[in-house]
């Protein structure tokens, strides 16, 4: 059946996709000049200290050849170094970070939750946000709050993340004292507090992407309000609030959700700067951390997995398209 | 006392035993297995890790004290064989008693590839250690022999005068012999120290509960005020500030593990509570530019003198830290203050704000009466390392010196500086030694040996007759005599001038209002974690 | 009269653009701020000249000897300088700003354009022949998307031959890097116009895919198209300050308002106009470029085009 | 204005504002219904019909400017406020759209828009809801509701979809009907089952139904009076027998005179009911059997400009839907200067079988040879110089012209494409082909929303004659033009015939124009061709029922002598409708 086909070649394409972008890694992370060695050989660092831990890591071989190395990994998992000090990854493996002194996979899997509540909060406050004011300002076409909500949106796109996240910190963390100034809950912990604790990330995220979705809804919206069809849902006596609300923003969707899909994407591969300002261990770090210290198998984990969902989100998109728009079904 | 700065007011306070210090970490992860450390002596890992020695920083100049050992070593041989004997009732953590083996093992260990993280200069200098690759595969390091529980006896491959020192590093900490076989021991080690890691987060937290195993009697270096311990990891450096400054809740009884950066300082200045909090070293790690001798008009001495008028030391304190009080005073020499045996002395005189005039006509006289121009100066994006190049270069065009700065990533910067090229002319850098011994001031950056393969004598200086005088101190046992060998070196070095010495860089640290005894000496320019005390 | 379109032309771009001008208060105010902004790019010397300063020179005299802050209020504005000068240098601002602008608006405004052609011509392709290069491009994005930039971007910076001048390898991997979003976007739209009956006749017609492009798709993508090009603007500004800081943008001292805002945003408690003013701008150049956007997409929309 | 009525419309002016300055549509126009009365509005294509309607309800974009008063029992329309508003929209006034293709919305399906407009005003559950838009499918003669409720619009057939819109207007039993063009797209077996259903509406509700047709006929059916309007004026009123007797204005005798209409007598078909085999007299061949199940054989001559030959296009079924075969081995031929007529019902699949020579809708089997070349193999240059002689007006103008495109520029496209035509020479070769059209130079610059239906429609003409094709593909290319426009354009027809030769395949509802222009006539059912042959025979004497009752349910402009064959075509119909059941077009 033709859907059950696009699906699979899809994960066939994915698959590939992930195989390319982890061998794009690996032959760039050699085009540095780091030797990831040097960082655990210590100081002052010996010609033999540095062969020996170059060995031990695996790094002794070819690129390409520990490249395949990793991909068996993956289904065989990998053992370090021998005797009582070796340093075993069960299966699945993907790569054992020697400087955090665990496995790459359990690293991402333990950050990964924060990550997934704050941009998974955060898109959908930005996306109701971006829309309904993108909405807003395609009925008011021309009028103050047009104008004011694109400057808003102006200021959240040109705006450095980094400020508007310490400024919020500055205001409702440390002066207003309202919200913790930083760090992360778990859910299971303390539900309120995980919300406490989120809601000002998620809003200065939220408010640094909503930009997009209200300029992208009000361009298309002030497209679709012309068609014949609006004035039908207008003779067949609707409230405006449908007209608008369901049978225009139906037709305004499908750009916006294939932005939704590319952002989710990448916030969920980590949001470095937000998670940076407000200290939160998510994988956004995790990656910065990997590329200051030149953790390459943490840094092969991380762009991996952040490959993987956006690939992801943006298959499930191009799946959503058929469902939002029969004509625009790619099966 | 060494630092006349705010926070010894405080020190004068004694404050009690008890209560939780927070110490806010822009790092991610910690290292508590003592091989992997690279940690000073006085910070994170002092608090869960003995040595044989340790440093005594409340004088002018750090001093060697005992730690484990009853005394700071003995030599027989002017310095080949060093014996130590440990006190009694010590234990591990675990309850166990510390013996020589476990120190035996604890080193042994630190040989494994496994473990090979840690600073390593002793791996070099005891005999054999070159080739012995830890205890794991049964095989163990002969030239440490323990004869009795409480004896352990070192044989050097050659005489070194600064073991008691080595042996004071993170590294050299005892293990439980037959501990410590996976990667697992550096979250959860067997401390000897007067705290155990009770729980670690990796990128989250690390929290440390006292080892109700360590005895106070036996330990005269920490005072091991506070019952917890909490690292708050992977903080953002100006939102520490912020806290600090704000210093409300449990902020009020932590302190910055990160220097506060200019925009910070420039924000107590009228901020008197906060300045209050704030502890700034008196010297510190000097930052130097460092002129790479084996390249293009650089290998001429006469060249290289005029890059020492060339250069505004002032401009270069305010781009560091806004004023020269927080940026540290105008330097010299290659030993730093804080370090016996430091002689000062500056043998190319000038005012602070450079001399571009002499500069110009001493590049006249080497040769280049219309100045240099596309030299490349490397420097590390990380602590506005920009910023302070671009100072220095807008005081070298004074001279009619051009160079292009080229900022890298740290780890790119690192591996090119110490790597076998040598493709760069300058690099702007600076240099803490790992201990407070003129000898890891100077050996690591201006040994010939030191050139490439990782070695970080930057200025690509080579000469024989330096390395010669080196190795002699280096083999020297007293200190008074070494000291002032080192200080020979230190000028003789200077007269080939290949680095231009700008300042001893001040650290500044915050902490908050219930922090006691902040103190931050010359050397090493941090807070001193072991003594710190919360004032209930 | 001008801004009728030619009798048997569709609605074109420079009509539009004539015509946005004229009706358009607010597009012409944006038009207006794009002008004195690459003026500003383009005069810099002179002004600089004017002003009597440069970016580059140090001057402590101008700095508060115990805070390495500016004297004097705003950040130091004075005659002399007109917006202040930078904390701990003593540079002046103003001409940083108006340096700044020549990095920052070429990078940002040609990367756009190449991220936008590269990314408008695939979509558009994509989603119009669909089929084996629909799933080739998408599954280039995907790749693209996907791809370690940050460590690419190191790299880049450690290895990038000195051959190449900066600005020009920034535009390109910049705009390298942006095309697969604007792809996706394109095609999205494109997908759904493809069933469009007036799509099917121009087809029926006997039309060559890129004659179907020009004056069937292309007509009704413009929208979409302009607004995000004018949001990736100030995205590609900022993502040229990250480079720098991963040693891979233009190297210092040459200004640019990324690598100054970034700088800046240190100061934001103790000397805001230091941000402010480099803040002001990049936020001037973004919005223009979005209000003149809007106007142009109205003028091409015939159902807007008369205002009411 | 007396209470009795029910809608009367005061003076009302519309004028919009275009690019070339401000537009009158409609002047001062006045007219009114009382309940359970039928109102037609007949009169040029571009008088203003439909946007007089339109301004009833505030439906007309902001560029229009409404002056004058309309009252709906007496409250006035253009003062409400919109909730008022909105409760009179389809629910006390239900209005039926002139372009059915672009009323719907495409991205929802047609149940959820149906059961939509039902909720709107009524409090039911989604369920019953649902379940009152079959029966209205139903109602409005729609087989297989199921499926349609299913749908997408772009899955329905023009005629469906016309349905559709219709069975949305009248699913809250509103007061007052404004049907504008309800049955263009209807053949006329179904149209007159629609008929049936508004005089129903009339007399079982006594609703006012304002009706805007250009079908004389249909008017002669249902009317009780008439207005005649012209460049936007009402140029006369009166009722129906009155004004069809003795016309006062002179464009409304114009009106008249165009008309034109079958000759009366229908011969029946002969009785025969072997499927197996075909009746064949003289050209004229039939199959056997009602409804069909098969198609009639085809003889093409050897120098047939066109010629299909077991073509069938099956459109693939969604998720869970079957296939659908929209044409069924279909074989037919055109003769170089030959106009083939191809009628039938609505959903046989005319347009299918049209859009598959030009390639739009792919032929799961069979060959299109056009001069010999098959069509979709065709690939690159050849396939666009094959294409380039060929013309389409489709079925539907309103979408197949881009809406950011003038005028000038659509017609312009095939000259751009295919001709080395450019400036001024093409500007002026534009502006003939609107001449030719009968349509004002001054359109050039409009944009396709801002013409009326008919205006549109012959714009698709111009257009699709700009390169003088050797193959003309008309989809219904007079369904939205008044007799008088009509007759220019067959004329134009007629002549370019003449002078080019070219083949036509020629789809029309109107049987009448059929037997004007065409030679041959193939009549559609259900996706087989179930009869064939010349015009006048096919049309005077068919050999198939359905043909048959297809040409007695054409009504006649004469109001007496319509009523009269309304009686006989009710016979006719009950006893086909006996002998089929109800049947999907050839699903199996
Ligand atoms: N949005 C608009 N902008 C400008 N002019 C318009 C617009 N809509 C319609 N017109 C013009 O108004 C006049 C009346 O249009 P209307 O649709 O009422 O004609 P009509 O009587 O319905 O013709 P037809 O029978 O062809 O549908 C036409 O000349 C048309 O060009
Ligand atoms: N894209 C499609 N998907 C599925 N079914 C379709 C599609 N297009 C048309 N159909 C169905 O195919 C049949 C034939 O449609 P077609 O448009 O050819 O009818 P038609 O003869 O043109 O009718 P009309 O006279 O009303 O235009 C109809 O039942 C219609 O519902
Ligand atoms: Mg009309
Ligand atoms: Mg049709």
């Amino acid at each position: 059946m033709r859907l059950a086909r696009f699906i699979g070649g899809r994960l066939a394409a994915t698959v590939i996709v992930l195989l390319v972008v982890g061998l794009a890694t690996y032959a760039v992370f050699y085009l540095l000049p780091t030797d990831p060695a040097q960082l655990s050989c210590g100081r002052p660092c010996t010609p033999q200290n540095l062969a020996t831990a170059r060995a031990f890591m695996g790094f002794d071989h070819p690129w390409i050849e520990q490249y395949l190395q990793f991909i068996a990994g993956i289904f065989t998992g990998r053992t370090f170094g021998s005797g009582v000090t070796a340093i075993h990854c069960p299966a699945p493996c993907f790569g054992y970070s020697f400087q955090q002194n665990e496995t790459v996979l359990s690293l991402i899997a333990s950050r990964l939750p924060v990550t997934a509540s704050l941009a998974i909060g955060a898109s959908i406050i930005w996306l109701v946000l971006g829309v309904a004011v993108g909405v807003l300002s395609a009925l008011k076409r021309g009028s103050p709050i047009d104008r004011i909500t694109m400057a808003g949106a102006v200021a959240g796109v040109s705006a450095p993340a980094y400020v508007i996240g310490l400024i919020a910190i500055l205001i409702f963390g440390l002066t207003l004292n309202i919200v913790p100034d930083n760090g992360y809950v778990p859910l299971t912990t303390s539900p309120v507090g995980w919300l406490w604790h989120l809601i000002t990330p998620w809003l200065v995220l939220a408010f640094l992407q909503a930009a997009t979705y209200a300029r992208l809804t009000r361009t298309q919206m002030l497209d679709v309000l012309g068609e014949d069809f609006i004035r039908t849902a207008r003779a067949k006596g609707l409230a405006e609030r449908n007209v608008v609300g369901k049978h225009a923003l139906r037709n305004v969707l499908l750009p916006v959700v294939t932005v939704f899909g590319l952002d989710l994407g990448s916030v969920l591969g980590g949001a470095i700067l937000t998670e940076t300002v407000f200290s939160m261990p998510g994988l956004g770090q995790l990656l910065i951390t990997a590329v200051h210290r030149t953790d390459l198998p943490l840094l092969m984990g991380c762009t991996l997995f952040a490959a993987f969902v956006i690939v992801l989100a943006n298959f499930l998109v191009d799946l959503l398209y058929g469902v939002l728009d029969p004509r625009a079904r790619l099966t | 006392n060494a630092n006349p700065s705010p926070s010894t007011s405080a020190s004068n306070t004694t404050s009690k035993p008890g209560g939780t210090l927070y110490v806010l970490d822009d790092n991610s992860s910690n290292h508590f297995d003592p091989a992997q450390s690279q940690s000073l002596a006085t910070t994170t890992s002092g608090l869960v890790h003995r040595r044989l020695t340790n440093w005594d920083l409340s004088g002018p100049t750090a001093t060697l004290v005992a730690d484990l050992a009853t005394d700071t070593g003995k030599t027989s041989d002017n310095g080949t064989t060093w014996t130590f004997t440990l006190k009694d009732g010590l234990a591990f953590s675990d309850g166990s008693p510390i013996t020589s083996a476990d120190l035996k093992w604890g080193i042994e260990r630190t040989f494994d590839p496994a473990f090979s993280q840690g600073l390593s200069y002793h791996k070099t200098l005891l005999a054999g250690g070159t080739t012995y690759t830890g205890p794991f595969s049964g095989k163990s390091l002969d030239s440490i022999e323990t004869p009795d529980a409480k004896t352990i006896v070192f044989r050097l491959a050659r005489p070194y005068g600064d073991w008691p020192w080595i042996v004071s590093l993170v590294t050299l900490s005892p293990v439980p012999q037959g501990k410590g076989t996976n990667a697992a021991y550096d979250t959860a080690p067997i401390t000897s120290g007067p705290y155990q890691v009770a729980s670690y987060q990796s990128g989250t937290q690390a929290t440390l509960t006292r080892n109700p195993h360590w005895q106070k009697s036996t330990d005269s270096v920490r005072t091991a005020l506070p019952d917890k311990v909490i690292f708050q990891l992977s903080q953002d450096d100006s939102v520490i500030s912020q806290r600090l400054i704000a210093d409300s809740g449990n902020d009020q009884s932590g302190f910055g593990y990160s220097f506060v950066d200019p925009a910070q300082l420039a924000q107590l200045v009228n901020n008197p509570s906060a300045k209050s909090r704030l502890v700034t070293s008196q010297a510190g790690a000097v930052e130097y530019l460092a002129l790479n001798t084996q390249r293009g008009p650089l290998a001429n001495l006469a060249v290289r003198k005029a890059f020492q008028y060339a250069v505004n030391r002032a401009s270069f304190q305010v781009a560091s830290a806004g004023t020269p009080a927080l940026a540290g005073p105008v330097a010299s020499t290659l030993i730093t203050p804080g370090i016996s045996g430091r002689q000062a002395y500056d043998l190319y005189p000038t005012n602070a704000a450079g001399d571009p005039a002499k500069a110009k006509q001493l590049l006249a006289q080497a040769g280049f009466p219309d100045g240099l121009s596309g030299l490349t100066l490397l420097v590390s994006t990380s602590n506005n390392g920009a910023n302070l190049a671009q100072a220095v270069a807008a005081s070298l065009a004074q001279a009619n010196i051009k160079v292009t700065i080229q900022p890298q990533d740290d780890d790119t910067f690192i591996s090119n500086v110490t790597g076998n090229q040598g493709n760069y002319d300058l690099a702007l850098t600076s240099w803490q030694p790992d201990f407070p011994s003129a000898n890891a001031n100077i050996q690591p950056l201006y040994q010939s040996s030191q050139i490439g393969n990782g070695g970080f004598n930057l200025s690509r200086y080579s000469n024989d007759e330096v390395d010669a005088m080196i190795a002699d101190a280096q083999a020297t046992v007293d200190p008074t005599q070494a000291g002032t060998k080192w200080a020979a070196v230190d000028k003789r070095i200077m007269q080939d001038a290949p680095i231009v010495p700008l300042i001893y860089t001040r650290n500044s640290f915050l902490h908050g209002s219930k922090v006691d005894n902040v103190q931050v000496p010359d050397f090493p320019a941090y807070p001193n974690y072991l003594t710190l005390g919360i004032s209930q | 009269m001008a801004a009728v379109p030619s009798p048997s032309a569709p609605r074109s771009l420079p009509a539009a653009l004539v015509r946005t001008i004229r009706t358009d208060r607010w597009a012409l105010a944006g038009a207006i701020t794009v002008v004195v902004l690459v003026f500003l790019a383009v005069a810099a010397p002179l002004l600089a000249a004017v002003e009597g300063q440069d970016p580059y020179t140090y001057d402590l005299s101008v700095l508060d000897p115990n805070s390495g802050l500016p004297t004097g209020h705003l950040g130091g504005v004075s005659g002399k300088h007109w917006f202040g000068v930078e904390p701990l240098t003593g540079r002046d601002l103003f001409t940083i700003v108006c340096y700044g602008a020549r990095t920052s608006f070429l990078i940002g405004v040609a990367a756009t354009i190449v991220s936008v052609v590269v990314g408008a011509l695939l979509g558009i392709t994509a989603g119009y022949l669909g089929a084996w290069f629909d799933r080739g491009i998408t599954w280039l994005t995907d790749v693209l998307l996907g791809f370690p930039y940050l460590v690419f971007m190191i790299a880049l910076g450690a290895i990038a031959p000195a051959g190449i001048p900066r600005p020009l390898l920034l535009i390109g991997v910049i705009g390298f890097f942006g095309w697969p979003r604007i792809t996706r976007i394109v095609r999205s739209q494109t997908l759904s116009l493809r069933g469009r009956t007036f799509v099917s006749a121009a087809r029926a017609m006997g039309a060559r895919p890129w004659q179907v492009y020009r004056t069937e798709l292309l007509p009704n993508l413009w929208a979409p198209i302009i607004v995000v090009a004018t949001l990736n603007i100030p995205v590609n500004i900022g993502f040229e300050a990250a480079l720098s800081f991963l040693g891979a943008g233009i190297p210092p001292p040459t200004p640019s308002w990324g690598q100054t805002i970034s700088t800046a945003s240190d100061w934001i408690r103790t000397d805001p106009m230091f941000l402010i003013f480099p803040g002001v701008a990049l936020f001037l150049a973004t919005w223009s470029f979005n209000v003149f956007g809007d106007g142009l997409r109205d003028a091409l929309d015939p159902r807007l085009a008369v205002r009411r | 204005m007396s209470e009795a009525e029910l809608l009367s419309v005061a003076g009302v002016s519309v004028t919009f504002a275009t690019d070339a300055g401000a537009a009158p549509a409609a002047i001062e126009v006045s007219y009114s219904i009382a309940a359970g009365e039928v109102l037609a509005v007949v009169g040029e294509s571009g008088s203003g019909k439909t946007v007089t309607a339109m301004s009833l309800l505030r439906l007309l974009p902001p560029t229009a400017t409404v002056t004058g008063a309309a009252f709906l029992n007496g409250t006035n329309l253009f003062e409400l406020d919109h909730e008022r508003l909105r409760e009179i929209r389809g629910g006390r006034v239900g209005f039926v759209f002139q372009e059915p293709m672009t009323a719907l919305n495409p991205v929802f399906t047609i149940g959820a828009q149906l059961a939509e407009a039902i909720t709107a005003h009524r409090r039911v559950s989604s369920g019953q809801a649902r379940a009152r838009a079959g029966e209205l499918l139903e109602l409005v003669g729609l087989p297989d509701p199921a499926r349609v409720l299913r749908s997408y619009p772009h899955e329905l057939s023009g005629g469906q979809l016309q349905r559709v819109v219709i069975a949305m207007a009248v699913a809250n039993e509103p007061e007052l009907l404004i049907a504008d063009e309800p049955t263009t797209a209807l053949d006329v077996t179904v149209q007159a089952g629609i008929l049936e259903l508004l005089r129903d509406l009339r007399s079982r509700l006594g609703a006012g139904i304002l009706l805007i047709t250009h079908d004389m006929g249909v008017v002669a059916d249902l009317a009780d009076r008439v207005a005649v309007m012209r460049a936007g004026r009402v140029v006369e009123q009166g009722s129906v027998t009155e004004l069809f007797a003795h016309p006062r204005h002179d464009y409304t005798r114009q009106l008249l005179d165009s008309v034109i209409s079958l000759p009366g007598t229908v011969a029946p078909p002969p009785a025969e009911d072997d499927p197996a085999t075909l009746i064949e007299r003289g050209d004229q061949i039939a199959v056997v059997g009602h409804p069909a199940t098969r198609s009639v054989r085809d003889d093409p001559t050897a120098e047939a400009a066109l010629r299909i030959t077991d073509l069938s296009v099956v459109y693939g079924g969604r998720l869970r839907s079957f296939s659908l075969r929209a044409v069924d081995r279909v074989s037919v031929h055109i003769e170089p200067g030959e106009v083939l007529g191809l009628v039938g019902e609505s959903g046989s699949g005319k347009t299918t079988l049209a859009s598959a020579i030009v390639g739009l809708a792919t032929p799961t089997s069979g060959l299109i040879e056009l001069d010999g070349a098959d069509l979709p193999t065709l690939r690159g240059r050849s396939r666009r110089a094959a294409l380039r002689r060929i013309g389409v007006v489709f079925q539907d103008p309103g979408s197949s012209l881009n809406p950011r495109a003038s005028i000038g520029a659509s017609i312009a496209q095939p000259l751009r494409l295919h001709s080395e035509l450019r400036g001024a020479r093409l500007n002026q070769r534009v502006r003939e082909l609107l001449d030719s059209v009968a349509l004002p130079a001054d359109l050039n610059n409009r944009f396709p929303h801002e013409l009326s239906g008919g205006q549109r429609q012959r714009v698709a003409i111009a257009r699709a004659i700009a390169l003088r094709p050797a193959l003309l593909i008309a989809d219904e290319p007079t369904s939205a033009l008044d007799v008088s426009v009509q007759a220019r354009v067959l004329e134009l027809l007629r002549s370019l015939q003449t002078e080019l030769r070219f083949a036509c395949l020629f789809i029309s509802h109107d049987l009448a124009v059929i037997e004007q222009v065409a030679g041959r006539v193939a009549v559609m059912h259900r996706g087989h061709i179930v009869e064939q042959g010349p015009a006048d025979a096919v049309l005077t004497a068919p050999l198939h029922p359905y043909t048959h009752l297809l040409v007695t349910s054409a009504p006649v402009a004469d109001p007496a002598d319509q009523r009269r064959r309304r009686v006989a075509w009710r016979a006719a119909e009950l006893s086909v409708r006996a002998g089929s059941a109800p049947r999907q077009p050839g699903d199996q």
